[in-house]
């Protein structure tokens, strides 16, 4: 039996070690939290926020051909996408796309089946609403895509 | 106190005297409890703070995930399993998406087994680090908490920019994985091995010889070898106990046979030796990091696989060693497109069964600190 | 009224003893008023050391880095709704946050802030503070009872064995530094220039000290250093504050005792809960270090003798030095206001809260520049240095909240009983031993 | 967000889907679609035992031989209604009569000392409507084996909490699931929905949707959980 252990004891170095780390860590440079709305959080490329519609940046269509396999491929089958046959070029398209966001995972599926680039999922993660009807986007929300929020007093 | 008497509740729980001509004293824990680490809620039969026996009522958060998926296809169903466990959601889409390739009859290719098992290695580093703070914030130190959730941050980190999710990441597929390696992965990992390994010090510092600490947890929840066997207590609370099988030895998935590593056992079994166990996993997870890391094989991330799959009908079970203990999926698929039948094995639930052994005589405060070793999370308990 | 006023002021007792019932009060409205006051610079200090220590930020958005913080809260804690559970004890609900802020602000009626700042000087001071501040318990286990909640009972049952506990080894402590108070400074260390006669009262204890030039926390090295531990481990146990917070262990019993209240009564929980560290923080400070003197209170005038430091030529200059020192740390918190006011990020919406730091600083800065004036820079020194070992303490027990774990139970009472209270015991034996060491000698060259 | 009331039309087609798209979903096989596919392959694991499975393509059961159920057999005889090894696990299925013999034979003597789960499996158009499995693994043989036995709806299991007693509570939930009760087990109630709940959610002609209204109504004071 050595010494060192009891004197460690009676000295309280084991608590003492302990005040040694919180004391070292009160230095202004080790705060790690982000002043939220001030400082912007790095979004990875990949992140999945909220869904976007895209549109040919040219002709300002639509990339949609309406066919319908995000809203089989969705696990809560909340994409409606509603079609109908173009009589002139015999193709179909789209009317109306709803998503229900409120239900959503943000798995991810929708945009792995989605056969163009149309749908996809985009940097935005602020989407907080006072009620549920709002997260229910339609098209023309989809296709406007993100709306960052800017805070003011 | 007269009131509780009136309403039938002792009567109903089944309440007995105690030796000093007492009641028991019937106490509520949870399901709103601060530290019952979710919604678990404790009956505790208590002689003063003595613990006579405990009940654990759960289900608070079922949500028949069993049930979904049966009524969904089995790519779909994959988002679902991170929400069971959702501190170590990739090792739950690890279990699934194995479960499924072995119906399938299909294997990741090497570079996304690679892949899952750098993912999987730093989401059981994440899963003990949010174990370990929320632990130590049980028993009394507000601290750890803080400096763990930093470190854990930095995975959080890696999980976005690899797959777009910090928490239920959904990022492993049937037959591989879905997103190749962003640029400058190795990097990140590299980094965060490097970066977490003196914060594991610290954190030790601050725990491990503290006295407060090893008084606290030294002999606390002791449960022998031959218990947790009995009652199926698998993952680090049965490695403490002496008994030295974790599954990625035992029986390797995913090419764990490839990588060096050490399984850290304890002696007492007690809530030290979970502690212990628990950081020494990290520091073995940091080194399969850096082997994996350091010699990921190029090549395809994805197993050739039907785009409707079919899996022809028959039963499987296969199981991971999850941060919680053996996660297991057993499906019974019927040849369609919608699994027959998914059974989770969720460690937690059956790790929870010990915690009446676990407490039995020891105090209220004991109570809260072996919930806090069981490392048990309620999504995965109630599924 | 100007020489009744100056009048006291140069008077060299407390208005207590001088009958001075006017001035009592005065004094017992300003106690109440500071004690307020450190209550809620504790507050804002307590939620910004911890967050820092635990790599956070803390308030930061009710003024500049959060300084407005405590009074939000005040507002919001006296216009939450008042609830009282419907099966509580209402008479004794309502009493027990008024119980626990009475006796805790009733115990800085004896609290010397200097030779003649304390509201009154009784001769058993400190067995007046031991007795009332150990009244507290009875405010938490009422809260605990009336609130017919399994919770709060536990929590208050835990509370009154902690305090009954620690009382012992407290009072062992604070009987060891009474006796310091009757010593010659005899025995090993001995030192002093006269025979001071042991007292209970707390001017005469911090006189004892300036008498025989030592802080009590070294007389006789190391008795005076463990007593004071010992004073130090159960101070934090009585205030049921981390690592012996079990009442209100939140992880365990939710918030202990007071899990029903909420709001006002509540919030006069946590002042009474602050009051009482203040207090038992200042019956330390007073037995063991120095009270309101300053470090090396006797390095300053020709008889000086004391062990650690050898003699000075420029002795007067010492005190003169040190005299500067309120005006420094005003300095020195106004310099940190500036610069941090200086780092804030440039951001139209953080004007206004620049501009308040900026302010704060300036306010600061004023009030040291005020303490500089002679006159005043006097006057201010005693209540000066008690309020900063106040201040000293306070951040002690942020620290330790910070950083350790709480007992259990059981361990918490083993500490008591079978640690601290053989320890107090030894330290008293040892502590009369030391004293008497010269005449023990003398006795037995005599019967040689 | 500007258009959040604008378009009451377009909140209706998401409104009414829970009810609505059962059918679209069951485009893809769906539970009622599986449940009359059923026949095609009534006794699933036991009829496509046989060599000639319905499915030409993927592994099919192999007999599995070794000594352990060389010795089963030779002592339930026909009580072992199959030892097979599907994917490269081993699995038998055994009659309800001998099932706790065999699976207190498989602790003692097999050395099978870790029940890593009981679980079941509804088939509702057939005879014996559920199979109830004991997932079983040793840690002196690192091997796992999977018991299966046949149950009527009516009948009730053995209970193998004396064997292991992890199996307390895998026993409850699958009461709990699928209504099996279980002889023997010290305190057979629900464990994960509340006691008063009627029906046994994880049975096949429990839809998806459905739930005990009378209890969401007295206990939550809502009209609906959904």
């Amino acid at each position: 039996m050595s010494i060192a252990p009891i004197l460690n004891k009676v000295f309280l170095v084991d608590l003492l070690k302990g005040l040694k780390v919180t004391f070292k860590y009160q230095h202004p440079k080790e705060v790690y939290t982000e002043q939220y709305p001030l400082e912007r959080p790095a979004i990875a490329e990949r992140y999945r926020g909220l869904p976007r519609l895209n549109v040919n940046p040219e002709t300002g269509e639509t990339l949609c051909i309406a066919c319908n396999l995000c809203a089989t491929a969705c696990p809560e089958h909340l994409i409606v996408v509603q079609s109908e046959r173009n009589p002139v070029t015999r193709r179909k398209e789209m009317t109306s796309f709803t998503l229900d966001v409120s239900r959503c995972m943000f798995c991810g599926l929708c945009v792995e089946s989605c056969s163009t680039d149309c749908l996809e999922l985009s940097q935005d993660y602020e989407f907080a609403l006072y009620s549920r009807d709002g997260f229910i986007l339609d098209r023309e929300r989809l296709e406007r895509g993100p709306e960052p929020t800017v805070y003011t007093r | 106190m007269t009131d509780s008497t009136k309403s039938g509740f002792y009567e109903e729980i089944g309440s007995q005297q105690t030796f000093l001509d007492a009641n028991e004293l019937v106490l509520n824990m949870g399901p709103q409890h601060p530290s019952t680490h979710g919604v678990l809620r404790v009956i505790l039969r208590l002689d003063g703070e003595k613990v006579l026996g405990t009940e654990c009522v759960i289900g608070y958060l079922h949500r028949g995930v069993e049930k979904i998926a049966e009524n969904r296809t089995y790519t779909m169903f994959n988002p679902y399993v991170d929400r069971m466990d959702y501190v170590a959601a990739v090792s739950n889409g690890l279990g699934y998406c194995l479960a499924v390739e072995k119906l399938l009859n299909i294997e990741a290719p090497p570079r996304a087994a690679y892949i899952r098992v750098i993912l999987t290695e730093l989401n059981r580093i994440a899963s003990h680090q949010l174990w370990l703070g929320t632990h130590a914030l049980d028993i009394g130190a507000m601290t750890p908490l803080f400096y763990t959730f930093r470190d854990r941050e930095e995975i959080l980190k890696i999980f976005e920019k690899y797959c777009g999710a910090r928490l239920t990441t959904h990022s492993f597929r049937i037959g591989g994985t879905q997103y190749e390696t962003y640029e400058g992965f190795e990097q990140d990992v590299n980094n965060f091995v490097k970066f977490v390994g003196p914060k594991i010090g610290e954190y030790e510092e601050l725990l491990t010889t503290n006295r407060i600490w090893v008084e606290r947890t030294r002999n606390v929840g002791v449960l022998g070898g031959k218990d947790c066997i009995d009652l199926g207590v698998t993952g680090p609370v049965l490695r403490a106990s002496g008994v030295k099988w974790d599954l990625r030895k035992a029986q390797p998935y995913s090419m764990y046979e490839k990588f060096d590593f050490e399984i850290p056992t304890g002696e007492n079994g007690d809530t030290f030796d979970r502690y212990i166990v628990r950081i020494a996993e990290i520091r073995q997870a940091l080194r399969i990091i850096d082997q994996a890391v350091n010699s990921i094989p190029a090549g395809p991330i994805m197993a050739k696989v039907p785009k409707v799959m079919k899996p022809p009908v028959g039963e499987a079970y296969v199981s991971i060693e999850a941060p919680k203990g053996e996660l297991g999926y057993f499906i019974v698929s019927d040849g369609s497109t919608q699994p027959y039948r998914v059974r989770v094995r969720p460690p937690s639930f059956v790790n929870l069964q010990a915690l009446d052994k676990m407490v039995r005589g020891s105090l209220v405060a004991d109570v809260v600190a072996v919930i806090g070793t069981l490392d048990i999370v309620l999504g995965e308990v109630d599924r | 009224m100007l020489d009744y006023v100056t009048g006291y002021l140069s008077s060299t007792v407390t208005p207590g003893q001088a009958g001075n019932w006017l001035w009592a009060l005065v004094y017992i409205l300003i106690i109440f008023g500071g004690v307020s006051g450190i209550v809620i610079v504790m507050n804002w200090g307590e939620r910004k050391a911890l967050a820092h220590m635990q790599v956070r930020l803390g308030p930061m958005r009710v003024g500049p880095h959060g300084l407005m913080q405590p009074i939000a809260d005040a507002i919001k804690l006296l216009t939450k709704e008042d609830i009282m559970p419907s099966e509580a004890d209402k008479p004794i609900f309502w009493m027990a946050p008024v119980w626990v802020v009475m006796i805790a602000f009733s115990v800085f009626i004896v609290v010397p802030f200097g030779p003649t700042h304390a509201v009154t000087d009784m001769n058993i001071g400190i067995l007046f503070m031991l007795g009332v501040s150990s009244l507290g318990v009875l405010g938490i286990v009422m809260a605990g009872w009336a609130s017919n909640s399994h919770f709060p009972l536990m929590g208050a049952l835990r509370s009154s064995a902690q305090m009954v506990s620690y009382e012992v080894a407290m009072g062992l402590a604070v009987v060891s530094a009474v006796v310091m108070t009757g010593l010659r400074g005899a025995g090993p260390y001995g030192v002093g220039d006269g025979a001071a006669s042991g007292t209970l009262s707390m001017i005469g204890i911090v006189q004892a000290q300036q008498q025989q030039h030592v802080w009590f926390i070294f007389k006789f090295f190391p008795v005076g250093l463990v007593a004071f531990f010992i004073f130090a481990v159960a101070m934090i146990a009585e205030t049921n504050r981390a690592p012996f917070d079990l009442p209100e262990a939140e992880s365990e019993l939710v918030a202990g005792f007071h899990t029903e209240y909420s709001g006002l009564r509540w919030s006069l929980f946590m002042l009474g809960e602050y009051a009482a560290m203040v207090a038992v923080s200042s019956i330390a400070i007073t037995l063991w270090l120095g009270g309101w003197l300053r470090p090396f209170p006797s390095i300053h005038g020709p008889a000086i003798n004391i062990p650690f430091f050898w003699e000075h030529p420029e002795l007067g200059v010492v005190d003169f030095v040190f005299s500067f020192a309120p005006a420094m740390v005003l300095f020195i918190l106004a310099f940190f206001a500036f610069f941090n006011a200086a780092r804030m990020p440039k951001h139209p919406l953080l004007k206004i809260q620049t501009l308040g730091l900026y302010a704060f600083g300036l306010v600061l800065g004023g009030v040291g520049l005020v303490l500089l004036a002679p006159p005043v820079r006097d006057r201010v020194q005693d209540i000066f240095w008690f309020v900063f070992k106040i201040a000293c303490f306070m951040y002690m027990y942020i620290w330790y909240r910070a950083t350790w774990p709480r007992y259990r139970f059981d361990q918490l009472m083993k500490v008591g009983w079978k640690f601290l209270l053989p320890l107090g015991l030894a330290v008293l034996l040892v502590t009369g031993f030391m004293g008497l060491s010269p005449e023990i000698l003398a006795w037995l060259k005599g019967v040689r | 967000m500007a258009d959040e009331t604008t378009p009451k039309d377009q909140l209706k087609p998401p409104e009414t889907k829970p009810a609505a798209e059962k059918p679209a979903a069951a485009a893809t096989p769906a539970p009622p679609a599986s449940a009359a596919a059923k026949p095609a392959a009534p006794a699933k694991p036991v009829a496509a035992a046989p060599p000639a499975p319905p499915k030409p393509a993927g592994p099919t059961p192999q007999p599995w031989e070794s000594e352990m159920v060389a010795n089963f057999k030779r002592r339930f005889g026909s009580g072992i209604r199959e030892a097979s090894t599907y994917v490269g696990q081993n699995y038998m299925v055994v009659d309800a009569s001998i099932v706790y013999q065999v699976l207190q034979v498989l602790h003692d003597d097999e050395g099978f000392d870790y029940c890593v789960d009981v679980t079941a499996v509804h088939y509702p158009k057939r005879d014996e409507q559920f199979d109830l499995v004991w997932i079983l693994y040793s840690f002196p043989r690192n091997e796992r084996i999977r018991v299966k036995t046949l149950l009527k709806e009516d009948a009730a299991a053995p209970s193998v909490s004396s064997i292991w007693s992890t199996a307390n509570w895998l026993e409850r939930e699958v009461f709990d699931m699928f209504g099996i009760r279980f002889d023997g087990h010290p305190d057979l109630k629900r464990i994960l929905l509340p006691d008063g709940w009627q029906g046994h959610p994880l049975r096949k002609d429990y839809p998806i949707l459905q739930q005990d209204t009378e209890w969401v109504k007295i206990n939550l004071g809502i009209e609906s959980g959904q």
